[in-house]
Order: structure tokens, then sequence, then C-alpha cells
């Protein structure tokens, strides 16, 4: 893949159809991936990787380059491809400046999961016929590629592009999946339980704001969080209050919104899953106003800028969430 | 122990409206005397809790033994909340930050050739004051001040009443504003070419401070003209937090605009990387 | 604090043009409702925030209500509509972060029910009273 | 050098905590260790590394500065600090215990830092010798010995026992207190430790990069390189580099105003925030690429140009793991080295 890849970006630039290509790069280990604009054939001749470390969701960084003449080459990933759908509904990014191409995408390899399970001093790690081989200093060690795949490839959503200027590999499908479960048990705890539960994932939280920066819903010019008249522009949390409000608030701005790509879980430093926050008001959306996925197709109109006259009434959280 | 963050409080005992924007704030400490000691060009962090913070340049001389002026243009949030405040209101003062003119060394038996722009009288103002004080340290003093308009030439009074005294010794005080307008019979046109046109000697010492563009199109004219980097002094601003070198925003380079500044002499200014 | 002393603060977000005038009625027709009911009046259900409902919590609000005009009723035609479909959605996720959901609340109360006005507070008080202080989504800072 | 039973671990902490509070490396959550106050019962993680550095005892991410009181047009002051306790924090690695060397020379000159100079005083640092280093350690690069860490205290952990070496007063205070259960020991263990150690530093990928391209007065070579608008390229803007980082500095000053007060308080910020350096009427650093370039400036030009040539970076790898794209100290100064060469 990883070569047809590169071939047809190669092409395109040299056909002047496009004149950058916005893509992956490997840094200094296999897992270390950074998205990366390739300018000339020897660019990408020399850089341009595609494998299951490439995670970084690619749709947002396509926002400095809307502006000029001629036309972007992106690469997407179904699930980049979902955002930048919807990065489109939104007119947040310029559809005629863009050359989308969507490749497969066969579930990403999650690095802290092998960490987690103590490997240490990681030379290389190769992921061949669904094995996964670690390679370090203090020993070696393969796994079977579903133990170390990453939380949102295991509960992929779905395989299949909603935008595309050209398609590689096959027209996917959406995938039945399991991850409303997480969300389900935590459901089926008490309010208490519920309430340790966050605080203490959530009092990890260091205020970096990866997440937000990272996230393809988050696109505001200035977020309420950092405009000096919101009064809630905080830089770290002083309270326990500053670290639930941050969360509840970047879920509820992007609910509806959020394709559940799985980026602001990927990108936390402090391990907190914050996929969890999301897929309760996508789950909710689902369960009050109907199924929707947000970034199916361009146009669709948000649930929470929507309504019917006949929406369930608020008590339904009080009557415990049953429709 | 010395706490530099922590403020001390300090009483508004005067408000004037200078210019449509700009108000003079005069602060004394609860005690009724200065909250501290200054040199021309230093600066204070002025904050009205709940608000924010800021550094401000102390507009006064030292030698005023009275009381602690600010020069405030009302730009953003705190200023804003700032030109509401009245006299009696309590405000936090910490401070003096930063180094100061070179008052009492470099300019010492110079001539000097002030230029500011707009509210960027108000740092140099200390230096003019100061100077005036001790006369006879100093040779000549030439002051170029422009500003948009006749309304908007901060210190207006003080400048016709007391610069521009027929018996103060060899000060002349050189106005200009940017456009044409009624009952104004002096010079019109943008500070750098007026100080072009004045055709200065060049062995005076030039203090300057005004907006960033100002200084950028006098700086040319006067190397033009024949002036050395050496001899120009000017004062800097960027964002500050803790005014003491710390927080790790107000840099240029190395140098901290708040420990190693605001004052720089222009040569050392030009070997810094153009981030400002 | 013991329970039998404890008295809730209360924040209740009226629409201008139905619940607010419902609380009037209420008032004039001289009905009881706790004191510890704070009322801000906004113009419209939809005006509110979900920012707001977080600092009331943050200030100390033990409960917070809702008020609007029934569905179909709003002044501005559609906004009650979308504040629904919000603060279910933001009521339920209060409550899957571990804040009571009885601790939240919308009702629809009309120009006309001054009666149902008193009702809802004096029922809504009762609850929060029940589950007692707010320590979930506190402050500490203003607490003391 | 004294030894003490791994299999008394426990004994030992409820030593220490008995006189002091104790801050130990535990498991918080899967791949992600934390300091906490040692409580009974809590077991001390095997991680490398703690995912936040260790400057938060000295460096916290928010704490109070002043209150005030408003009434009227009136404003009372009020210092709202108290005595700080002693505390002890155990097993820190070399590069977190260099960090706070660098951490001194900003909040330590002249004027000091109070708030930081408090804590400085009361805490006693134990460190821990690294013998399994991981595959983003490249604290060599700065002269950093992980087999003999610096601090008050040094210690080493073998297979079956912990051994200490005092290095200060405030270590030898340490010492004292510990030596109700340890035995006086020769440094056989700790030798044979160090070598094995040394052998696997030897193997990692990115120790020793090249510094000597770096360092004061190459402000003006690489402020206008053109690298830097490719290396930022990416950058998300996000603050887990200078949060994660121990040797990151900056700070704001914020008010909160708690109804009944205003409590000034200060709180990390960071040089990848777009509103950094923003002013009423404009922003020196307008794209990332220059906040991009003013973090690795700093830590690889200003810093050492401010205090005799000392690095600003420790080489803890901390943002080698954690950035979200990727992009980290190591790329920037293997690219920028590479340049140096070329001119």
């Amino acid at each position: 893949m990883q070569e047809m890849m590169k071939a047809r970006a190669k092409e395109l630039l040299a056909s002047g159809e496009v004149t950058r290509v916005i893509g992956w790069k490997k840094n200094e280990f296999d897992y270390d991936i950074t998205p990366a604009l390739f300018e000339s054939a020897e660019e990408i001749d020399h850089d341009f990787v595609y494998d299951d470390f490439c995670g970084p969701n690619l749709s947002k960084f396509t926002f400095q380059h809307q502006k000029n003449d001629t036309k972007t080459l992106v690469f997407l990933k179904p699930c980049d491809s979902y955002s930048m759908t919807q990065l489109i509904t939104e007119h947040r990014v310029n559809r005629e400046a863009l050359y989308l191409i969507g490749v497969p995408s066969y579930g990403k390899i999650d690095v802290e999961k092998i960490k987690a399970d103590g490997m240490t001093g990681i030379l290389s790690i190769k992921s061949e016929d669904g094995d996964v081989h670690v390679h370090t200093l203090y020993g070696d060690k393969t796994y079977a590629k579903y133990e170390v795949t990453s939380e949102r490839c295991l509960n992929c959503k779905s395989k299949k592009h909603p935008i595309y200027d050209e398609l590689m590999g096959f027209e996917g499908e959406v995938m039945e999946n399991e991850r409303f479960d997480e969300v389900a048990k935590l459901e089926a705890m008490t309010p208490e339980e519920r309430f340790e539960f966050w605080r203490g994932e959530l009092s990890r939280c260091i205020r970096c704001n990866a997440c937000r920066n990272a996230c393809p819903a988050c696109t505001c010019e200035t977020c309420i969080f950092d405009n000096p008249n919101s009064g809630v522009d905080q830089k770290a949390a002083k309270d326990t209050f500053e670290e639930n409000m941050f969360h509840i608030i970047r879920a509820f701005h992007v609910a509806g919104r959020c394709t559940d790509c799985g980026e602001c879980s990927r990108v936390c430093p402090q391990h907190i899953p914050l996929h969890l926050l999301n897929r309760k008001f996508i789950g909710d959306i689902n369960k009050f106003y109907g199924t929707y996925q947000a970034g199916e197709e361009v146009g669709q109109r948000a649930p929470l800028t929507n309504f019917t006259k006949e929406d369930v009434e608020p008590d339904i959280v009080a009557k415990g969430g049953k429709v | 122990m010395n706490e530099t963050l922590i403020p001390v409080v300090g009483v508004i005992t005067e408000v004037k409206l200078d210019t449509p924007d700009i108000k003079n704030f005069r602060v004394v400490g609860r005690d009724g005397k200065k909250p501290f000691i200054h040199k021309p060009g230093q600066c204070a962090m002025v904050s009205l809790p709940g608000i924010g913070e800021a550094m401000f340049s102390i507009t006064s001389s030292p030698t005023n033994e009275d009381y602690m002026e600010f020069e405030i243009k009302k730009c953003g949030c705190l200023t804003t909340w700032l030109h509401m405040l009245e006299p009696g209101q309590e405000i936090t003062v910490r401070g003096p930050y930063g180094n100061a003119f070179p008052v009492d060394d470099a300019f010492v038996g110079k001539d000097l050739l002030i230029i500011a722009g707009g509210v960027g009288l108000a740092p140099v103002r200390s230096v003019i004051n100061y100077c005036r004080h001790y006369r006879d340290r100093y040779g000549k003093i030439d002051i170029v001040y422009g500003s948009r308009s006749k309304e908007d030439l901060a210190f207006y009074d003080e400048i016709v009443s007391e610069w521009m005294n027929p018996d103060e010794k060899d000060v002349n005080v050189h106005l200009t504003i940017d456009r044409e307008q009624e009952n104004w019979d002096g010079h019109v046109g943008f500070v750098p070419n007026y100080v072009k046109e004045l055709n200065f000697s060049t062995d005076k010492t030039v203090i300057m401070c005004g907006p960033p563009i100002m200084i950028k199109f006098t700086l040319a004219g006067l190397k033009e003209c024949g002036f050395d980097e050496k001899q120009i002094f000017t004062t800097m601003e960027l964002k500050m937090k803790c005014g003491i070198g710390k927080c790790g925003r107000c840099n240029i380079g190395s140098k901290y605009v708040c420990k190693d500044g605001p004052v720089f002499r222009m040569d050392e200014l030009s070997e810094l990387p153009d981030e400002y | 604090m013991s329970m039998n002393e404890f008295k809730p603060k209360i924040v209740a977000f009226c629409c201008n043009w139905c619940s607010y005038a419902g609380a009037d009625l209420a008032g004039t027709n001289r009905l009881n409702y706790p004191a510890d009911v704070k009322i801000i009046r906004v113009p419209c259900s939809c005006r509110v925030n979900p920012l707001f409902i977080l600092r009331a919590f943050q200030r100390g609000a033990d409960g917070v209500i809702l008020c609007g005009c029934h569905p179909g009723d709003c002044h501005y035609t559609t906004g009650n509509y979308y504040a629904r479909r919000r603060m279910t959605l933001l009521f339920s996720m209060l409550d899957y972060l571990g804040i009571e959901k009885e601790r939240t609340r919308v009702e629809w109360v009309s120009a006309a029910e001054g009666a149902k006005f008193a009702t809802v507070m004096n029922d809504f008080v009762k609850t929060v009273t029940e589950l007692g202080e707010n320590k979930r989504l506190e402050d500490l800072r203003c607490k003391k | 050098m004294l030894k003490i039973l791994r299999s008394q671990l426990d004994e030992l902490f409820a030593l220490i905590a008995e006189k002091e509070t104790l801050y130990i490396p535990t498991d918080a959550t899967a791949g992600i260790a934390q300091f906490k106050k040692w409580e009974n019962g809590m077991k001390m993680s095997d991680k490398l590394k703690t995912s936040r550095s260790a400057k938060d005892f000295f460096f916290p991410q928010t704490e109070d500065l002043v209150s005030f009181k408003k009434t009227g047009k009136k404003i009372d002051i009020i210092d709202p600090r108290t005595e700080t306790e002693d505390f002890v924090i155990f097993g820190v690695r070399a590069c977190d215990c260099r960090s706070f060397d660098i951490l001194d020379r900003v909040f330590l000159a002249e004027p000091v830092d109070t708030y930081y100079k408090n804590r400085r005083e009361h805490g006693t640092v134990v460190t821990l010798a690294c013998s399994k280093p991981a595959e983003t350690c490249f604290c060599q690069t700065f002269g950093i010995d992980p087999t003999a860490p610096a601090g008050d205290v040094s210690a080493w952990m073998t297979e079956d026992a912990v051994y200490f070496n005092a290095n200060t007063e405030k270590g030898n205070a340490f010492v004292d207190v510990i030596k109700a259960l340890a035995t006086e020991s020769d440094d056989t263990a700790v030798e044979a430790q160090k070598a094995a150690t040394k052998e696997i530093l030897a193997k990692l990928p990115i120790q020793n990069l090249k510094t000597e391209a770096f360092g004061g007065g190459k402000t003006e070579q690489y402020f206008k390189s053109p690298e830097w608008a490719e290396l930022s390229e990416a950058c998300l803007g996000c603050g887990t580099c200078t949060f994660v980082c121990p040797t990151c500095q900056c700070y704001d000053i914020r008010d909160f105003d708690t109804g009944h007060g205003i409590d000034r308080f200060r709180c990390w910020d960071s040089c990848m925030y777009s509103d950094f350096t923003k002013m009423a009427h404009g922003n020196p650093r307008l794209s990332q690429k220059e906040r991009f370039r003013q973090r690795f400036m700093h830590k690889l030009v200003y810093y050492p140009e401010n205090n005799e040539g000392i690095f600003g970076c420790v080489g803890c790898g901390r943002c080698v793991e954690k950035c979200p794209i990727s992009m980290n100290i190591v790329k920037v100064m293997r690219t920028l080295a590479k340049e140096d060469e070329g001119k």
C-alpha cells in the first residue's frame, strides 16, 4: 500500500494536478509518526511512510493549505475521511483546494499498550501478517496484532470513506462494533462510582490542551478557554471543578460533531480515556434523536442545531435514559 | 525578605484625562508617600485585583518626592478598567522593575535629543523632568514630540507651561501632529520626517520611544543623518507577567525586557533577533 | 451541618416571557416556595449556555433548574426546542460524571402557571434537600 | 554506603514517613507512573520515569501567590502562605535531579523566588540510579551519568537490595533516619550495576547527540534558519512538551474571583500557546513557527547564553514519548546540527 501511495503521489505531483502532499513521515523510532508536507518526489521517496503506526488524523493539517491556488493532496484513513466530511460540512475547509485519496486502515498499533506491558528500550517494532514483533534492548517479544491494536481500531466504527476523489484499496463497510460497551458499563454504576472513576481519570489532566488542539472538531479561531472575555480562560486547573468543567464543556462543544476518531485519547499524555465522554454524547444522541454519525455525508445537519417538535423531554435523564 | 511577587497597596489620589484616550494617575502608598523609589525609565506592575496586572512605565521623575505617576492609554482589558477608576480607589503596585536610562553616567554632559510619539512620551517624560531638575549636568535638551492630533498630545499643558517656558534654559520643544487641523499653527507631519527636517547635529545622545513603526523610520532617518546606533537609546515593551525575568515571555533572544531592559541601546538591540 | 439544618441553594434560570412571569404570578398569588430558590432571568431558555449551569454549581449551587415556555410556545418560536436538546444531553452527561441527575431539572412553566411554578420549586427543593450538599461539582475556593 | 534489603522497603517507607511526608513514584493507571504521597501499602512503580516530571514538588502546576480582599475602594493584601513542611522525594532519576539545578538558576537568581526557595529548602531529594534506560533516553548528551545521580542522597536498587549514599547535609540527616534499618555495605553490587547499565547505555539509539553546534552566541545563526518552518509544520500548538518537561519554567499569573475575594495564583504556561505573548496591541510571535522556535532556542541557545553554557534540557525523553505528533528536541538538534555542519 505504501508503495502504491508513494507512486500515485509522485504521479500527481509530476502532472501538476497537486503541488503538495500531506502524508506521514517516520522519525527516530518505528512508532514515531509525524504528519508531514511533501513537495517533491525526492522528499516522498525519502520520508513518506504508511504503516500500522500512522495514527495521526490528517484532516486538520489541511487548514493552512486551503488558501493556495494549487491543490493539496491529502491521504485519508477512513477515520480522517469522516472528520474531513464534517469539516467540509462546517465550511472549515475549502473542498476545491484539496485532492483527497482514501486509503484503507487495517487497525493502528498503540505503542502505549506495548509499553504498558513493560516493554522498554524498544529498538524496532515490525508488524507482519497479524503478528507484531517487538525488538528491545532487554529481549524480544511477539504479540498477536489484536493485543496491541489501539482501542479505537478494535472498536472500528467504519472502514468506509464518506468522501474521496480517489480510492485506494477497497470500498469499506460500516462496521459492527462494541464501542458503547464501556459507556454502558459506566452508566450501570452508581453515581458515586462514576464520580470516583472520573475523578481518578480527570485528576491526571495537566491541561496541556493536546486533546483540543488535535481534535478535528475543535476548529474555533479562539477557543473559549483561550478567550480572556469568557471568564473561563484558565491555563491550569486550580481546582478539581475546573478539570471537570474543561472536559465537560469541550465534550459538549463537539457533541454532534465528533466523529469518534479517537485522536483525543491517542494524544493524551496522561492516558485519560476522553473518548468515553464523546461516546456518551454520541450514544445519547443515537438513543434520543435517532442514529446519527457525524461526518457521514456532506451537508448533514448536526443534532444540536436541529430539533423536532416530538423530541424527548429532558426528564428522560431522570428516568434512566430509556426512550 | 523581599517578596517580589507580592504587591503593595497604592492609592490613586488624582486622575486626569490627558487626551481622549489617555489618563494620568497619581499614586501614593497608604502612608501618603511614594510606594517605592525608582530611576527614570523603570517600570512597575500595576494591578487591579481580579482584572489583571500589567507593566507600566513610571512617568513621574524620581525627583518628584510626593507621588508616582502613570500615564495610561486605554487599549486593553486592564487599561479600560483603570480608566473607570476614581480618586481614592486603591490598586496594587510592585516594582521597580528593569534597568533605567543611564541618566547618571552616559547622559551626563551630553546634549540630549528626545524623540517621542503618542503615549511614548510617558517613559521619557521621567527622563526629561529628571534632566530639567539637574539642569547643570546636561547640555542642550531638544524634544521632538508628535501625535495624531493636538488633542492627542499627552502632557500638553505641562509641555506648554513648563518645558516651553521661556525661562527654561536650553530646552527646545518641537511639536508636530499628523494632520492639519484648526487652531494648530505648529508643524504638521510625521515624527521621522520632522526629525530629518530639523537636521540636528550628530553629537547628541538620542532617547526615543513611540510606536514600532515610528522607531523604525526615525532610526533609519537618524542613521542617514550620521547618528551612530551607540548614541541612540530606546525603551521596549512586551507582554510581561512576573517582571523579574522568570515567567519567560518577554524575551528577545536571550535578553528579558523586564530584567535586562526595558531600556536598550540601539546597537545592543540590533544584535538581538528581530522578534518584537 | 446536620440534615435538618441543610438548606440547599437552588439556581433557577427562568425565561423572561413565560417562566419568569409564572414566578411573578406565584408571588402575587401568595403561593409559597422556598426562599432558597434564586431566580436568574434569561431572555429565553436557549440563552442558557452549559457554562452557566456549571458556573452555578461552581459557585455553590446544590441544584440547578431551567424553566422555559412550553414547547411550541416560545416567544422566539423555536428557542426552547434547542434548549430541550441541549439540556437533555448536558444533564445526561453530568449524571454520567456522577453529578446526580436529581440535581438538574428542566420544567416548562407558562406565564399562567403560577401554581405549577410553586409546586415545581417546592418539589425540586425537597429532592435536592434529600440529596444534600453538592460536593462533586463545587469549587473549593468559593466555599471558604 | 548503607544497604537495605528490598524486602524491607515497606518498613523503610514507613520509617521515613513517620518523620516527614514521603513521595514515591507509583503506578496510577496502565502505563503511567506518578509521584504520590506514600501511604501504607503503596507499592513503588518499577517504571523508569513518572509521566510528569518531578518539578511539581518545587514549582507546582498551580500555586497561590497572594490574596486580595476588596471592600469598597479599599484593597487588603493577604499572604496565604504557611510554613512548608519538610518532605522527601524518593526515586528521582538523574535527569530530573539535574533539572532542579536548571530551575535553581532561574528561580534562585536575584530576585529570588521565595515560593520556590521555600520548597527547595524543605525538600530532600533521594535519587535512584537507572538500570534499565529506555530508548527515548538521551541524558548522556548533556553530561548526565544516570548510574551516578546527584541529589541529597543517591540510591541504587538491585535485585535484592537498595544502597544509599548521602551527598549533602540534608542527605546526612536522611541517612541518619534510615540507619535503624540499614547495614553498612561496600559498593561491589553498585559498581557491578553501574558497569552493566553503562553497557546498555552505549547501545541506546539517541544518546550522545552533538551539543557542540549549540550554546550561547548562536542566536543569529539559528534564529533565521529555514529549517524552523519545516520542523514546526505539524506542531499542534498544545502544551504537552512544556508541561511534561522537567526544565520548562514559564508561568502565568492569574486572578480568580472567589466571590468573597481575589486569589492570585500562578500556573504553568507554555510558550507554545498562541496567547503566551499576546498583548492588547499585537503579538510578536504570530505563528506556530515562532513559538516553536522560541522553545528550542531557549533550551539550546538562550539558556546556555545566560547560564555558562549549561543547556536547558536534561534528555529525559518525555517530550519524545509524549508529543502527539512526535516532534521533539532530538529532531531539532539533529536537523540544526546538520545545517551547522553544512556551513
